[in-house]
């Protein structure tokens, strides 16, 4: 198993939400790759596309309003957006798992700790001996007292121990990517770096790759090897950790970055970028960025920018920007 | 949890104490059982002598003690109108009618209901949802007793597929049941079908799916569990139409259960009688409600454990 | 496996319903009594075991007339009509092998009939009657004041049925819940509360004419159109139907059967009109006090359309409301002069209440009709609309008061039922017994009528033991009523039922109970 | 989103609301073609026009010789009346028992619940039987079922709202400043409430209809002559084979108008308040 070979390889994705007033895409040709035992964070702000980008790959979609309207998700080869929805059911909890972002609804509350593992273990061919091996499970993810909270309802744990269960109920098929959508988002500052270290105990044990969904730059710090950045359905920059955080090359990066004075803290809106992001429907023709941008031209505002290589030429980083070049 | 149960009983009883209260006080204001019994021509010396047969010259107040001593033991009193029977024995005849053809009815209510409300709302907008809607309106829009007698001259009369009326298997059942029925699943189709579509968008239903859970398992297991909460609610509601229903179904299709029993004990002006249908009723729906209380925390570990 | 098991038994259920209507069994859907019970005394007199069970006279099917087949061979009374001796019919038993009929079973019938809880209807004719058995054939009962008709009371609308004792002795009244054994035709097979009765032939019946038809059902049904659906889904082979409904069996190839005589009379009652002086019940404010609003009511009344509309066109216009020509006091002249009197004449009626100052000399000119819903007489509620329009064609302020059967009772009972209200009358019924119900405060408490006249012809009607003298006192009360205008007599109509001809060949039945239908022996199946 | 909801009004079932319902309500007395309650014996039970009836008489005649399009028309009247009364009362009498439950808990909600739970769990239509036994069926009877079978459900789920809403900043912060009780209820809870309120009603309507013509079938309805629906449907019901149209016309004039009543409320529900959807 080497580090650069691509498990999951995202091409020109396109997807659509169909809503009563039209179809809008929100997700509009987005194309990356995560390598075998990687960690690659997707970095936006809400309705920048990252989680629905999230939701295509497993193709949950919002039913009935939501659909992949174009492009491919390749693991391990096989192209996901081609397979019947039974084929789907197979990929999903065993060659990829997900990680929803709030720990207080994802599990479902009518049903025990120990049932909704062992679903998972069942959903993964296993047979026998489902309890001990859930108890296991459990224990693998840093659950105190495994052997009774199995009987626990979810309304009887912490939010850090349910989302410490629904990790485990991602691991359970030992899937080859991991898909966590903003898993610490609802959780407290000290349960989160837990949370984290367990995510990443997880990745060295078992070698999957993660594809994390944030808009908190301090843990893509922490915890990525590589992130893009996505803003209004389209990835804007791409790159190794380093390379983007020394040399960011979009300047809507830059406003991230600057508007995280201390890259341990979180934030929830970038208050520091001056208006909104666009509504999806009111999209033009160039840079979605342009209207908040400060560098914006006409050519900005008329022309969709190109890609181009990042300001330090890393490799594997590129910016989807006019102005790249000229950025200090 | 038992706490909550005991409440709940508790609340049920003094429920029941007032309910007994006003069916006495209701059945005695209602008129004189004489004037149904006697026939055009009575004489007053036959009046009085069955008024005094009957009881009736005590003071209201002892009336009414007399009758919760009797009933808190069981006992009604003897009907008036089918002699030779107490009031007790009367009712719990007709009781298994009832409660066969209310039973039908749940069952395809409940059959036909659930599936069609999560089916609609699993598919939503199309097709199969505007069926389900179409059912569930015209259910909501037809008066009981017309829906049974265009039934009955549909699928007795014309096709001759069923009896028409009257007391018997399963082939006499059916009519009836469906159109006491359709209201119902009318009903319990929009309730369901909504809270499904609450439940369908719950963060637990996208995990179950993205950990695997093949989409039938998702709807039934995980989605329904939790939407159960809304229809089970309304089994409470249900039981009490269910019985009312009753009183005009039996009228139509000729079923000697209670509600027939109910009409004409009162044409009858039978009270021991009509005392006796409205506090079965009353303790059917209590019950119902007190069992739908239990589903409750069956259902919802939330309300289990409080 | 388990599938199979289950069609089986749903087959088997369906395939139950046509194994009972085999060509043997003549099923009649008829309306519910008004009380379930095998105790007769304990029912108004709607009697639903006639098949089963006699009273000591019978009728004769097709004139209607007493005669002797019921449990009395023969019969005989003094002079003044105050002892009557009957002697049954030798042979005559019951059924199940409870043994002869004896007059033992005719002094306990009485007994039963009776006693406290005794709800009939003209029970009292036997009250204070001694019955004695002279022997085992022969008993007499010995009345308190002369009893002209007193067969009435053992005929087919009477009020003694005769049960046996020797079952009586050995189960009690419980016996006759489960099982009573009557003397008739039929027996009594099976009670379904709701449903109905069936009963089977008596093989070899004592009086020596067998019925022909094996097994009987009567099967109740209160929804007449639910009465129609079992008709002609031949679930039924016969059906007492509104007269509104009969066109659509006829079209359907059903006939009708009707009884040799008139089964019933309707009238619409002016209740209240208590005119005797000083009544403490009077309401002088009753608009209908002044004879001329009698009158002009009935003028206003088109009898022909109301018998189109509510008797499908198959009634007469009856002269006085009580009267029959099988009865004492039958007045060919009132038939007569009744088109003179009452004919349908809006014009006389609007001049009749401009006569009387209608409506503003009144204090309370508004006509209020009650409309009712009686088990038999269907049409009553339509009844009360049709004559609301009559009414307001000729300018009467009418409203309609809705009130059940047994609501109006209280009110006659109180005398207070101060309605214009439907009535139904059975003509079996004897003179003298229809004059109490309606006209005379013999009758009290639910008469309508009361006039100083009639109440002095009554009291020496009721004294008088001459036929001829009874005849004339009973004509002249008719005639007062029907020169006061006492009621609104509508019409007079024969019992009728639908039959399906595929299963039914004929019926006599004479139209002497309250169903109107009896003589279930007579019917002949195809 | 309300914009966009409202670019949805159910056009159809309002337009057909008008149609049955509220035109005929207030106008039948000028576009009936005939007087209801004056019958015409020489045209008894005339068919429809289309089924070999004239136009005299488009949807035929009843018994009594009456049009039925005139009666289905009066009969609006009834219909829209008997739900507006008894629809007030019951709304007005649900909510503040609701509002009184919900806002000062404790035994006095215990007392109402148990009266919600008594009315529930008494029959009715049984209570109704036994009423008119007393004193004849008359429109208040009517009115009086009504309000006796919905005043429940409003005050359950007002009562349900109050005791969430009192929990609110804003409600406490009225509480702080020192408002009573009553001017708390009326000023800050019931308007939050409102939209629950009207949903709840438009949907009971359907119910009060319906329930009308349950009464009328049982012969305690509105009392005739008056042409209410429930009473022309109960009434036609034994003529359903020959004289069909006489049940058929009114029975659809139920059906129209329940259909249009339950889907603009639906509409409205969504648009109000989707939280309702489980009420």
């Amino acid at each position: 198993m080497t580090k650069n070979d691509p498990i999951l390889c995202v091409k020109n994705l396109r997807t659509e939400l169909a809503l009563s007033s039209g179809a809008i895409e929100v997700v509009r040709g987005v194309s990356f790759s995560v390598n075998k035992g990687e960690t690659l964070g997707i970095v936006g702000e809400s309705g920048s596309g990252k989680s629905m980008t999230a939701l295509s790959i497993m193709r949950v979609l919002p039913r009935p309003i939501g659909r992949i309207a174009g492009g491919s998700i390749r693991l391990d080869g096989r192209d996901l957006v081609q397979l019947t929805e039974s084929e789907m059911t197979r990929i999903r909890g065993r060659e990829i798992g997900m990680i929803l972002q709030d720990p207080h609804t994802s599990l479902n509350p009518v049903y025990t700790i120990g049932n909704q593992v062992i679903e998972a273990l069942q959903i993964n061919q296993q047979r026998g001996g489902l309890l001990e091996k859930a108890i296991s499970l459990l224990k693998k993810v840093n659950v105190a007292d495994a052997a009774r909270r199995v009987h626990a309802f979810p309304h009887q744990m912490s939010g850090g121990m349910k989302q410490r269960v629904v990790g485990a109920i991602s691991i359970a098929g030992a899937p080859k990517v991991i898909i966590a959508d903003e898993p610490t988002t609802a959780l407290d500052v000290t349960i989160q770096l837990q949370y984290l270290e367990l995510l990443e105990q997880i990745q060295q044990e078992t070698g999957t790759a993660i594809v994390f969904i944030t808009h908190d730059l301090g843990i893509v710090a922490r915890l990525c090897h590589r992130l893009v950045v996505m803003y209004a359905g389209r990835i804007v920059e791409e790159g190794t950790v380093d390379d983007v955080f020394n040399a960011p090359s979009h300047p809507y990066t830059v406003a991230l970055l600057n508007s995280v004075p201390h890259v341990d803290r979180k934030v929830d809106r970038l208050y520091a970028i001056k208006g909104n992001p666009p509504a999806l429907h009111e999209i033009g023709t160039g840079c979605s960025f342009a209207p908040r941008c400060p560098l914006a031209d006409t050519r900005c505002k008329t022309v969709s920018p190109p890609t181009v290589p990042g300001k330090n030429h890393g490799q594997g980083h590129f910016a989807a920007c006019w102005k790249t070049g000229e950025m200090a | 949890m038992l706490t909550f149960l005991f409440k709940r009983t508790l609340y049920a009883l003094i429920s029941l104490l007032v309910i007994t209260l006003i069916v006495f006080s209701l059945s005695h204001l209602s008129g004189n059982p004489l004037d149904a019994l006697l026939p055009d021509d009575a004489t007053p010396q036959q009046i009085e002598q069955v008024t005094r047969h009957l009881g009736l010259d005590r003071p209201i107040w002892v009336q009414y003690l007399t009758f919760l001593q009797n009933a808190a033991m069981g006992d009604f009193g003897d009907s008036l109108k089918w002699k030779g029977q107490t009031a007790a024995e009367v009712v719990w005849e007709r009781l298994p009618a009832t409660l066969q053809l209310g039973g039908l009815a749940l069952l395809i209510s409940i059959v036909v209901a659930l599936p069609l409300g999560v089916m609609a709302a699993v598919y939503k907008n199309t097709a199969l949802d505007a069926v389900a809607t179409v059912i569930a309106l015209l259910g909501q829009s037809l008066p009981a007793f017309w829906l049974g007698l265009v039934l009955m001259w549909i699928f007795a009369v014309m096709l001759g597929w069923f009896p028409t009326s009257g007391y018997g298997g399963l082939s006499h059942m059916i009519l009836p049941a469906v159109a006491m029925a359709w209201f119902q699943v009318a009903a319990l189709t929009r309730l369901t079908r909504s809270a499904m579509l609450e439940v369908l968008d719950a963060e637990y239903i996208k995990l179950a799916r993205v950990k695997g859970v093949r989409e039938r398992r998702v709807v039934w297991k995980h989605a329904f569990r939790n939407a159960a909460i809304v229809p089970v609610t309304y089994f409470g509601v249900l039981a009490g139409s269910l019985l009312t229903g009753s009183v005009v179904i039996e009228t139509v299709f000729n079923w000697p259960g209670t509600g027939w029993l109910a009409i004409t004990a009162i044409q009858g002006r039978d009270f021991p009688v009509v005392q006796t249908v409205v506090l079965f009723f009353a303790v059917l729906f209590l019950l119902a409600n007190l069992i739908v209380d239990i589903l409750y925390a069956l259902i919802d570990p939330r309300i289990r454990n409080t | 496996m388990k599938l199979t098991r289950i069609a089986g038994v749903s087959l088997a259920v369906l395939l139950g319903t046509t194994v009972l209507t085999s060509a043997q069994t003549i099923t009649v859907a008829m309306s519910p009594p008004s009380v379930e019970t095998n105790r007769y005394w304990n029912t108004p007199g709607d009697f639903n075991l006639g098949p089963a069970m006699q009273g000591l006279v019978g009728h004769d099917p097709v004139t209607g007339m007493y005669d002797n087949s019921g449990l009395a061979e023969s019969w005989s009374h003094n002079d003044d009509f105050t002892e009557w001796t009957f002697t049954l019919h030798e042979g005559a038993e019951f059924h199940f092998g409870y043994g002869p009929v004896t007059a033992a079973d005719v002094v306990h019938s009485h007994t039963l009939h009776t006693g406290e809880d005794s709800t009939l209807i003209g029970v009292a004719q036997l009250k204070d009657v001694a019955v004695e058995a002279l022997d085992e054939r022969t008993v007499k009962f010995t009345l308190p004041r002369p009893q002209i008709d007193f067969l009435f009371a053992h005929g087919g609308r009477g009020s003694l049925v005769i049960y046996s004792k020797a079952q009586y002795d050995a189960e009690g009244l419980e016996g006759y819940d489960t099982r009573p054994a009557g003397t008739g035709e039929f027996q009594f097979v099976a009670r379904n509360i709701g449903q109905g009765l069936t009963f089977e032939r008596v093989e070899n019946h004592w009086s020596g004419r067998d019925a022909e038809v094996e097994r009987l059902v009567l099967r109740f049904i209160g929804e007449p159109a639910t009465a129609l659906a079992t008709l002609l889904s031949r679930e039924a082979d016969m059906a007492v139907l509104p007269r509104e409904l009969q066109p659509d069996a006829i079209n359907a190839g059903f006939e009708a059967i009707g009884s040799s005589n008139a089964a019933n009379q309707t009238a619409m009652l002016f209740n209240g009109t208590f005119l005797t002086e000083g009544d403490d019940k009077l309401d002088p404010t009753l608009p209908w006090l002044d004879i001329r609003i009698r009158e002009a009511i009935n003028r206003a009344i088109d009898r022909e359309a109301v018998i189109d509309v509510l008797y499908d066109g198959r009634a007469s216009i009856l002269p006085v409301f009580g009267m029959d020509p099988r009865h004492e006091g039958y007045r060919e002249d009132l038939a007569e002069m009744f088109e003179e009197y009452y004919g349908y004449d809006p014009e006389r009626a609007m001049a009749l209440m401009a006569e009387a100052g209608y409506p503003q000399d009144f204090e309370n000119p508004v006509i209020p009709i009650l409309s009712s819903n009686l088990a038999g007489n269907p049409e009553f509620p339509t009844m009360a609309e049709l004559m609301q329009v009559f009414l307001d064609e000729v300018g009467f302020q009418t409203e309609i008061v809705e009130l059940d059967w047994a609501g109006l009772g209280a009110l006659r009972r109180a005398r207070e039922a101060r309605l214009f209200h439907p009535m139904r009358n059975m003509p079996v019924k004897p003179s003298a017994v229809g004059i109490g119900n309606y006209y005379a405060s013999s009758g009290r408490p639910n008469v309508n009528y009361e006039d100083p006249v009639i109440e002095e012809l009554n009291t020496l009607y009721a004294a008088s033991t001459d036929p001829q003298e009874r005849e004339e006192l009973a004509g002249r009360i008719f005639q007062q009523a029907f020169e006061q205008y006492a009621v609104a007599p509508l019409a007079s109509l024969s019992a009728e039922i639908m039959v399906n001809p595929e299963t039914v060949a004929g019926w006599t039945f004479p139209g002497v109970t309250s169903a109107g239908i009896s003589h279930f022996n007579l019917i002949e199946p195809q | 989103m309300s914009r966009r909801a409202l670019r949805r009004l159910p056009l159809v079932p309002i337009l057909l609301l008008f149609l049955v319902l509220i035109i005929p309500a207030f106008l039948a007395t000028w576009i009936a073609p005939h007087d209801p309650y004056i019958s015409n014996l020489r045209a008894r039970l005339q068919p429809p026009v289309g089924f070999g009836g004239s136009w005299d008489y488009p949807l035929g005649t009843d018994r009594l010789g009456r049009c039925m399009l005139s009666r289905i028309l009066h009969g609006a009247k009834y219909a829209l009346g008997i739900s507006m009364v008894g629809i007030a009362i019951g709304a007005i009498l649900g909510t503040a028992l609701g509002l009184i439950s919900g806002y000062l808990r404790g035994w006095v909600d215990v007392i109402i619940m148990r009266l919600v739970d008594i009315t529930f769990a008494l029959p009715s239509i049984l209570l109704a039987l036994a009423l008119a036994a007393i004193s004849g069926p008359s429109l208040g009877l009517v009115v009086l079922v009504v309000v006796f079978v919905i005043w429940g459900f409003f005050a359950r789920q007002v009562r349900a709202e109050t005791l969430s809403l009192r929990e609110r900043d804003f409600v406490a912060r009225a509480r702080v400043a020192g408002a009573s009780g009553g001017r708390i209820v009326l000023r800050y809870i019931l308007p939050n409430i409102m939209n629950t309120i009207i949903v709840l009603a438009t949907l009971q309507i359907g119910v009060v209809i319906i329930l009308e013509a349950t009464l009328s079938f049982l012969g305690i309805g509105i009392p005739r002559p008056a042409p209410a629906w429930g009473l022309l449907v109960a009434d036609g019901r034994q003529l359903i084979v020959s004289n069909w149209w006489i049940s058929l016309f009114p029975g659809l004039a139920i059906l129209l108008t329940v259909l249009s009543v339950n889907l603009i409320g639906d509409w409205l529900r969504d648009w109000l308040d989707p939280k309702l959807r489980q009420a």
